[in-house]
């Protein structure tokens, strides 16, 4: 275990090696492949709780480094210079452990599932798989793979184990996300062959970054680099024969190699029908992301996902499945294009907020519990877009990049508020769905009375949701919207808005299926209390609810090094590259200019202000006033 | 004990022994029943005690109390004091103001920005916690009797089923003080925040406390509605201040009210730098946010950073000269006001008070008048210095709207909880109209006298409320001999909030509160150098205001306890409230008396002057609006004091003896006067039709826009995505039929059947016959040679 | 030619040649299997007559060497080993079919 | 006598046996009497043996009397003798079938002849007959020594690219006479006799 790639890979592929086990018991005896299924879930958390714990395992995750850990390859497909490339950083090191988390959840979420147990469990540890590699894939084709790994059996999961309309919903999610990963690999493919890892600009030092060449302790990059070829293993032998010869690029999909890449040199800014090639590649790879996370327009698959979808899935699809976009959007998006993210920084925004209003209007028309509660994950990863654009350091504030930083964080973090948040909701409901079959918000009401200790969780988690200070969902909203001003004053006035909306819809909901006098609808006998294994599902989500809200520190310190680094290399970037370019808040100064004006023009509004300016100065003195007042009637 | 070390111990201990109380009774409250309670009890006395403790022995000590008539805003002493004394000004320049402050540890890291959890310490921290303590010790006693019907069984007779019977449900006795604990740990930790963002945090918790309790009857729909709409028009005021906290954040990078070291400043010293001798100036870190284009042609013509920075900060005065920047201030203290306006029930976001009377009364007492509503004045008081004259404009116009209109609808007001309700919102809009005129103070004071009387007049209601069993005044009358106890307390309530004493001598704790107040409006009234209608006007709302509060508040009085019982039923059923009742009533009698007198120079209102924020104790003058905010100690001069308080004491007894007319000996008939202004009546009657505007503007609309989404997603999105994916089956159909099966298949066939073809005819030349084949195979060579021969001899040759 | 001047390479193959096409025509026309196989047997001989006439110094200076003897000898031998097969091959036919005639042996037709 | 002496034996002798080898070779193929088209055969094979000698390779000439003459001729023979029943000893064959075979025969022949004839010619060794005594009396050995893998007509060639040449024939010697061994085993197995041959009718 002393290789960070073995653990990776364990914890990666240890729920696809339980899947293969799973093939050989047999099906009639689903309790053992449930437990089974659940004992792999909770294997692979451990093993990543362990790894967020320093010193627990040789291969622990690092608090003080802000690069990425542990990042470790083996030659996949060399032709193509395609790498077995797993790698964790803090802002995919948080994500995988709530992945894992979730997972697990989940699994003891399915216990309701008692249609093709064996199949089911199966898929599910598949997609765990995919889901875990597409967190930890640093190279660019292992991502994509993992990509789809990760998008078949959800398909299967909610088009055989979903609710009457599953074959819609399963294949709509189906087509969303394939259109999506379609661009996205156009995306990839554009940039791998205009990359070249010994164009100008690909030094030494960048070649360290990008995990390609080895860093030994106390050695220069340059040593490295030349001991790297001297060495001459895999990769280097090619380096050092095209080394000098422009003409024979080196193409490849590390990540880190193409961010380098994107930063440091202009091998993506070859034109392409009018627009630099990591234009379309940020056009293409956000649209990829976006219909993933999702945003309006592209987010109408999530509501009939979710409400298709048995309860354990949507708890996926909410917790994990949605903050792949973010995170690609993070990870692969600004970095590697630069330039294409600080142009069009002002449409990632409104598109966030927009989703942000768009889904609260939306949750507030929902007749359908899931529904309402999909429609308000669209609200809040709305949230997430827009930390992530708050693109915020201009010459304008001397390149302050304090805010944006701040949003990212509020971003990362929203990310996880929302997988708790948003997981625990539909649990919650499906609790409710299981008693009573429907959903309809008209008719619960009374369940305060019949099931309290499932109202105070759930009403836990609802403010969570609402964003209620004190618990996880307050600190990624405030932080995000706080951060937005600096960067453009209407969006932010609209993003604060939504705070009445979020607060509208969910105190509305508490108050039609909670509160009352009485239950209205079906199956009132159903009505029983939580039973110990749906108490021990909801306990977890609620304690790290309540912890993140009060502590967020806890987990902010595993981001903030990484988010540092990230933003400042950007800005590092921007001065390089756009000096003196203001931040794209020309467009709603007018505010400013209109106190300008009003700040310029008073004199003349009031000829006797100097006048009274002489009062003013002589009531500081304080002496005058009784002449003054003697004077005044 | 050292102030900087003890205090925030002892207040932080305090601030979390009712958070305890929560936890163990949210863990095992239904476990612990009663005794829930007595730990809640415990809890906030224990508190009490800290408060107390920190008060007498960590700050008196250490902070001897100012001077008498420094500040001081007691007639008598402002009336010997002549003239104002010309030290003061520079003596305030100097002075360092005494507050504590620090955090405790920290939410997020940004770079060089940082937001924490702290506190910030001063005297009116000091004594609000006192006061927040107190009151709350007093009701959680007193909820003790008034929920005890909440321990066993409980019949809620406003809830039927829909077999006609009533709700029958098990008693919430603990879950109600583990609201009431949760709701104290809030509200000591807004008072105690060290930051604007943890004063958020707290704000919501508040918020949220409220939610719960008045939404505690949550089988009522009336009740969880209130709780809603409470919550909901709460975020709308909250929506506000988040814009206040991301221009003072993104402009100032900073929440901290004081400075935590020397090198990071906190608001206060960054608005009122001390270079400055305190004076309001827009900070440059703003005026360079303003001036943004400025500053990025300068980065962009500089060569380096360092000569862009000291250049920007050359022309940072001039342009703060130039304007850039105070629209900033404008919209930071307007955002910050307008959450206090939520949460304080100002206009126009007063609906949900009333409404929020469906709680239980202890509720009311300690969340809706006390303490919670208070909180938004105490924000105003504690951002005094960040508010630029405008927005002190703003501030006084809300108050003096909120103040007239709660009084006007009190009038009509039945229901004897609602009735406080709007009395609390009038009281409010007086603080509010006092700050907003620059009275300080005047408006910190009639914070606290206000939290003393008001909960007591709602503790004694509730005391009626739980004799009778109902709400409406119009079924009272003559409970003075029931309950004496709640009546005669809630007569020292009433005198107290009407301002009663005797003028230039001594009053109840309101009348020096409300003279402060009036006095403060008089002189901005006076000292208007031109334009004065706004001070006019204020004056004369606030002064008539002023007596209509006498009026209902004896009206109330009189119809609940004096005269013969109009619900004979009821009256015979009516009983004194229990010891564990009334003697917090009795206690809280004697502060609503006493609290606002002074003790051998230790008065609330010295402690609170040496809370006064720097800098706020000197004249200023608008720069958009040409007005001029007197300082506070020009009101204590004769020649303001003397009128006003007369005026003060006219109007309230005019208001008393109008009440004793109509309600008291009921020599003239409230329903004729109803009658003759019925119009004006019905516009009071129903609350100056503000839920129905509201209905109208806001609710309905957004419920629209919300169908209009919902239906774009449906018909439009998806409409489009079906649509497509529709055209794409019908033309993979469509190529099915005629590219697959047409042309690729039948291509495939085609060749299929003409190999066949060939092959049956190939087979009649299989005859076996052995000479056919030499036959064949000779004729094949000599065809092949032939072939070379024809074609590639050439090539072979060349 | 005369009789005068030496014999080239060209005779021989002509030989040859007369002898290869009498066999095949000898191949195509009897009906007897073993008329058949003496064809075969003619065929080889005026290949070998090919092979040997390219091996012998006499008629050319280029020659094959002793190749020319060699794939002589491994034909003729070979040419043995085949008349064993195919008379074995005849007989079993015959046994079967009681009949030596070829155009009766057309099961395999197509 | 002058025309006696100028005679060139060694193409009168060619001219001999050509003629008789094609001459009895054609009576093979004009015959249909099996035994007949046999004894022909015998004499066209022999004639080419003597071709064989005329072009000097004595030692395949004697081969070609011994296993053709005396082996292969003496199996057909047998062939012969067994299945010689008088319906089967002469079958004639349909004119059309020899028209045919006639025609491709011919213009096989006439494709090989132009061949033979443009075959470009080798100038002629003067002293060609003068060599044929010292050649025949190594040639048999050199025969033996190529078919064990040495061949001393090539030791002359020094040139590299030779030496694959040089290696004589003893693999496919070997092959050839395991091959002869399988052929006999199969002959024998496929001749052994069946009883069930039908009576002839």
């Amino acid at each position: 275990m002393e290789n960070p790639l073995l653990l990776f890979s364990l914890i990666i592929f240890a729920p696809a090696l339980g899947a293969l086990v799973l093939a050989f018991v047999p099906k009639d005896k689903p309790d053992i492949i449930r437990l089974f299924t659940l004992f792999v879930t909770i294997l692979v958390l451990v093993l990543t709780i362990l790894m967020a714990i320093p010193g627990q395992l040789p291969v622990s995750f690092d608090l003080s480094v802000d690069t990425m850990q542990g990042a470790s390859q083996v030659s996949w497909i060399p032709t193509f210079n395609i790498d077995y490339f797993l790698g964790a950083d803090g802002i995919s090191f948080p994500l995988v452990i709530l992945t894992t988390l979730v997972t697990m959840l989940a699994m003891g979420a399915s216990w309701s599932i008692t249609k093709h147990v064996k199949g089911y469990c199966i898929l599910f540890l598949l997609l765990e798989t995919g889901m875990l590699g597409v967190f930890l894939a640093l190279d660019f084709f292992l991502f994509y793979v993992f990509w789809e790994v990760m998008l078949l059996p959800m398909y299967f999961l909610i088009g055989i184990w979903g609710g009457p309309r599953k074959e819609y919903a399963a294949i709509k999610f189906f087509l969303y996300t394939l259109f999506g990963s379609v661009l996205m690999l156009v995306a990839i493919l554009m940039l791998y062959f205009s990359s070249d890892l010994t164009a100008q600009g690909m030094e030494a030092e960048q070649l360290v970054a990008a995990k390609i060449v080895p860093l030994q302790e106390g050695s220069t990059p340059e040593l490295a680099l030349e001991a790297w070829i001297d060495a001459g293993k895999g990769l280097a032998v090619e380096y050092a024969e095209k080394m000098n010869d422009p003409a024979q690029p080196i193409h490849t999909f590390n990540i880190l190699a193409l961010q380098q890449m994107g930063q440091h040199t202009d091998l993506f800014g070859g034109q392409l029908w009018g627009c630099s090639i990591q234009c379309w590649a940020f056009v293409l790879l956000f649209i990829g992301f976006a219909i993933k996370i999702p945003v309006v327009p592209m987010h109408t698959w999530l509501p009939d996902a979710h409400v298709e979808a048995p309860t354990p899935i949507s708890m996926i699809l909410a917790g994990v499945l949605l903050k792949m976009g973010g995170y690609g959007i993070i990870r692969i998006c600004y970095p590697i294009c630069p330039e294409a993210g600080f142009e069009l920084r002002y449409w990632v925004c409104a598109i966030g907020v927009i989703s942000m209003v768009y889904g609260a209007f939306a949750a507030l028309a929902q007749k359908d519990f899931k529904r309402l509660v999909a429609y308000s994950s669209v609200s809040h990863m709305g949230y997430v877009v827009l930390g992530l654009g708050v693109w915020s350091a201009s010459a304008g504030n001397l390149y302050n990049s304090d805010y944006w930083n701040m949003g990212i964080q509020g971003a990362m973090f929203q990310m996880i508020a929302h997988g708790i948040s948003s997981a625990g909701m539909f649990f919650l409901v499906g609790v409710l769905y299981d008693r009573v079959h429907h959903r309809n918000l008209d008719e619960f009401g009374g369940i305060y009375g019949k099931m309290p200790l499932y109202t105070g969780l759930s009403i836990v988690i609802f403010f969570a949701a609402l964003g209620l200070p004190g618990l996880c969902g307050f600190i990624g909203e405030i932080f995000v919207v706080l951060s937005v001003w600096k960067f453009s004053t209407t969006l932010a006035v609209i993003s604060a808005a939504v705070v009445i909306l979020t607060a509208a819809y969910i105190l509305w909901v508490i108050q039609r299926v909670y509160l009352g006098a009485e239950y209205k609808g079906p199956h009132e006998e159903a009505l029983t209390p939580m039973n110990l294994r749906e108490v021990s599902i909801a306990i977890p989500l609620v304690v790290l609810a309540i912890l993140f809200g009060v502590f967020p520190g806890i987990l902010l310190q595993y981001m903030d090094p990484t988010i540092d680094r990230q933003v400042q290399e950007l800005v590092a970037w921007q001065k390089r590259e756009k000096p003196g370019e203001l931040g794209s808040t020309q467009s709603d100064r007018s505010p400013n200019d209109t106190a300008v004006s009003v700040g310029v023009s008073s004199p003349e509004q009031h000829p006797d202000l100097d006048m009274t300016d002489q009062q003013l100065s002589l009531f500081k003195r304080s002496s005058p006033d009784h002449q003054f007042i003697s004077e005044s009637p | 004990m050292v102030p900087s070390e003890w205090l925030p111990r002892l207040l932080g201990i305090a601030v979390l022994l009712p958070l305890v109380a929560f936890v163990v009774n949210v863990l095992v409250g239904p476990a612990l029943k009663k005794y829930a309670a007595y730990l809640s009890t415990l809890m906030i006395c224990l508190a009490f005690v800290c408060s107390m403790t920190s008060l007498v022995l960590a700050w008196l000590p250490y902070h001897d109390p100012a001077p008498a008539g420094h500040g001081d805003s007691e007639p008598h002493a402002a009336a010997t004091s002549m003239i104002i004394p010309v030290a003061d000004q520079p003596q305030q320049a100097h002075q360092e103001i005494a507050a504590y402050t620090g955090y405790w540890y920290r939410l997020g890291q940004f770079g060089s920005l940082h937001l924490d959890i702290g506190y910030y310490i001063d005297s009116l921290a000091v004594c609000m916690f006192c006061m927040v303590t107190l009151i709350a010790s007093c009701i959680h006693f007193y909820s003790i009797g008034y929920m005890h019907d909440e321990e066993s069984e409980y019949t809620d007779h406003e809830v039927t089923l829909s077999d006609g019977s009533y709700l029958t449900r098990p008693g919430r006795f603990p879950r109600f003080f583990q609201y009431l604990s949760l709701f104290c740990f809030s509200m000591l930790g807004l008072v105690i925040s060290g930051n604007i963002a943890m004063t958020f945090v707290f704000w919501e918790l508040v918020g949220i406390c409220s939610y719960f309790l008045i939404g505690f009857y949550v089988e009522r729909p009336s009740a969880s509605t209130a709780a809603n709409k409470a919550f909901i028009v709460n975020r709308v005021g909250d929506f506000g201040m988040i814009i206040g906290l991301m221009v003072i954040w993104s402009t100032l990078g900073t929440f901290n009210f004081g400075d935590i070291t020397k090198d990071e400043p906190g608001i206060f010293s960054l608005v009122r730098p001390a270079e400055h001798q305190h004076e309001l100036i827009v900070p440059a870190k703003m005026v360079q946010e303003a001036a943004s284009e400025k500053v990025a042609e300068i980065v962009q013509h500089s060569e380096s950073l360092e000569t862009a920075l000291s250049e920007i900060d050359a022309c940072t005065d001039d342009w703060r000269k130039e304007g850039y920047g105070y629209w900033l201030m404008i919209v930071a203290g307007l955002g910050i006001f307008c959450g206090c306006v939520g949460k304080s029930a100002q206009f126009p976001l007063q609906t949900w008070l009333p409404d929020a009377m469906e709680g239980p009364t202890p509720v009311s007492a300690l969340v809706h008048s006390a303490t919670m509503v208070a909180a938004g004045v105490f924000l105003v008081g504690r951002f005094f210095p960040v508010f630029v004259p405008e927005v002190l404009l703003v501030i006084a116009v809300v108050g003096c709207i909120t103040l007239f209109m709660a009084a006007t609808i009190a009038i009509t007001a039945t229901d004897i909880k609602r009735v406080l309700a709007y009395s609390t919102i009038s009281q409010l809009g007086y603080m509010m109209l006092a700050l907003g005129v620059g009275g300080w103070m005047a408006g910190m004071l009639h914070l606290f006298t206000h939290a003393f009387f008001k909960s007591l007049l709602f503790m004694c209601s509730g005391s009626v409320i739980h004799g009778v069993h109902t709400n409406e005044m119009t079924e009272m009358g003559g409970l003075r001999k029931k309950m004496p106890v709640t009546a005669y307390t809630m007569l020292i309530g009433c005198l107290a909030i009407s301002g009663a004493g005797i003028p230039f001598l001594i009053g109840f704790s309101g009348y020096y509160s409300k003279d402060a107040i009036l006095e403060q409006v008089f002189s901005f009234w006076r000292y208007q150098p031109e334009n004065a209608g706004w001070g006019a006007l204020f004056f004369l709302v606030a002064a008539g205001s002023a007596g209509i509060t006498a009026f209902y508040m004896f009206r109330l009085w009189f119809m609940t306890f004096a005269g013969a019982p109009r619900d004979q039923e009821r009256y015979d059923h009516a009983h004194e409230s229990p010891k564990v009742m009334y003697i917090p009533l009795i206690i809280l009698s004697i502060f609503a008396v006493g609290v606002a007198w002074n003790f051998f120079d230790v008065s609330l209102t010295n402690l609170l002057e040496q809370a006064r924020p720097l800098g706020t104790a000197a004249s200023v003058q608008g720069e958009i609006v040409q007005q001029w905010w007197p300082d506070e100690h020009l009101a204590h001069q004769e020649k303001i004091v003397f009128p006003v308080t007369l005026i003060a004491f006219g109007t309230a007894v005019t208001g008393f003896l109008l009440a004793m007319l109509f309600y008291g000996l009921r020599v003239l008939n409230a329903q004729e006067v109803q009658q003759q202004f019925h119009m004006v009546y019905r516009f009071l009657l129903n609350k100056w039709w503000f839920d129905e505007l509201y209905d109208f503007l806001w609710v309905r609309p957004t419920l629209l826009i919300s169908r209009l989404v919902t239906g774009i997603d449906r018909r439009w999105i998806d409409g489009l995505i079906d649509g497509l994916a529709d055209c794409t089956k019908r033309f993979s159909q469509w190529g099915d039929r005629w590219v697959d099966q047409g042309v690729v298949d039948g291509f495939a066939n085609l060749i299929a059947r003409w190999t066949f073809n060939t092959g049956l005819s190939l087979r009649r030349v299989q005859t076996g016959q052995l000479r056919q084949y030499v036959m064949f195979i000779a004729l094949g060579t000599v065809a092949i040679f032939i072939l070379i021969s024809l074609f590639w001899s050439r090539t072979l040759a060349g | 030619m005369s009789l005068f001047e030496p014999v080239g390479v060209t005779h021989y193959l002509i030989v040859g040649a007369v002898m290869f096409v009498i066999g095949a025509i000898c191949m195509a026309t009897k009906r007897n299997a073993l008329g058949i196989l003496m064809g075969i047997e003619l065929v080889l001989n005026g290949a070998n007559i090919n092979f040997v006439a390219f091996g012998s110094q006499y008629l050319r200076t280029e020659t094959l060497g002793l190749d020319g003897q060699l794939v002589a000898l491994f034909v003729i031998v070979l040419a043995a080993a085949e008349a064993a097969v195919a008379l074995a091959i005849a007989l079993n036919f015959y046994n079967n079919h009681a009949t030596i005639d070829v155009d009766r042996a057309d099961e395999l037709k197509g | 006598m002058l025309l006696f002496t100028a005679l060139n034996w060694h193409t009168l002798f060619f001219l001999i046996f050509a003629l008789f080898a094609c001459f009895f070779a054609f009576c093979v193929l004009v015959t249909s009497n099996i035994v007949r088209m046999a004894f022909y055969l015998t004499l066209a094979l022999g004639a080419t043996a003597g071709l064989f000698m005329l072009a000097g390779a004595h030692f395949v000439g004697a081969m070609q009397l011994m296993i053709y003459v005396g082996g292969t001729l003496v199996l057909l023979v047998f062939g012969v003798m067994l299945t010689a029943q008088d319906s089967f000893v002469r079958m004639s064959t349909r004119g059309g079938d020899w028209v045919l075979a006639v025609a491709v025969g011919v213009s096989l022949l006439a494709l090989l002849v132009v061949a033979a004839i443009y075959l470009p010619q080798g100038e002629f060794h003067a002293d060609a007959q003068a060599k044929i005594p010292a050649d025949v009396a190594n040639q048999t050995t050199s025969l033996g020594l190529a078919l064990l893998s040495t061949r001393p007509d090539k030791l002359v060639a020094t040139n590299e690219t030779l030496a694959a040449g040089m290696s004589g024939y003893l693999l496919p010697f070997e092959i050839v006479s395991v091959h002869l061994l399988v052929v006999l085993i199969g002959a024998a197995y496929l001749a052994r006799a069946r009883r069930h041959a039908p009576p002839p009718s």
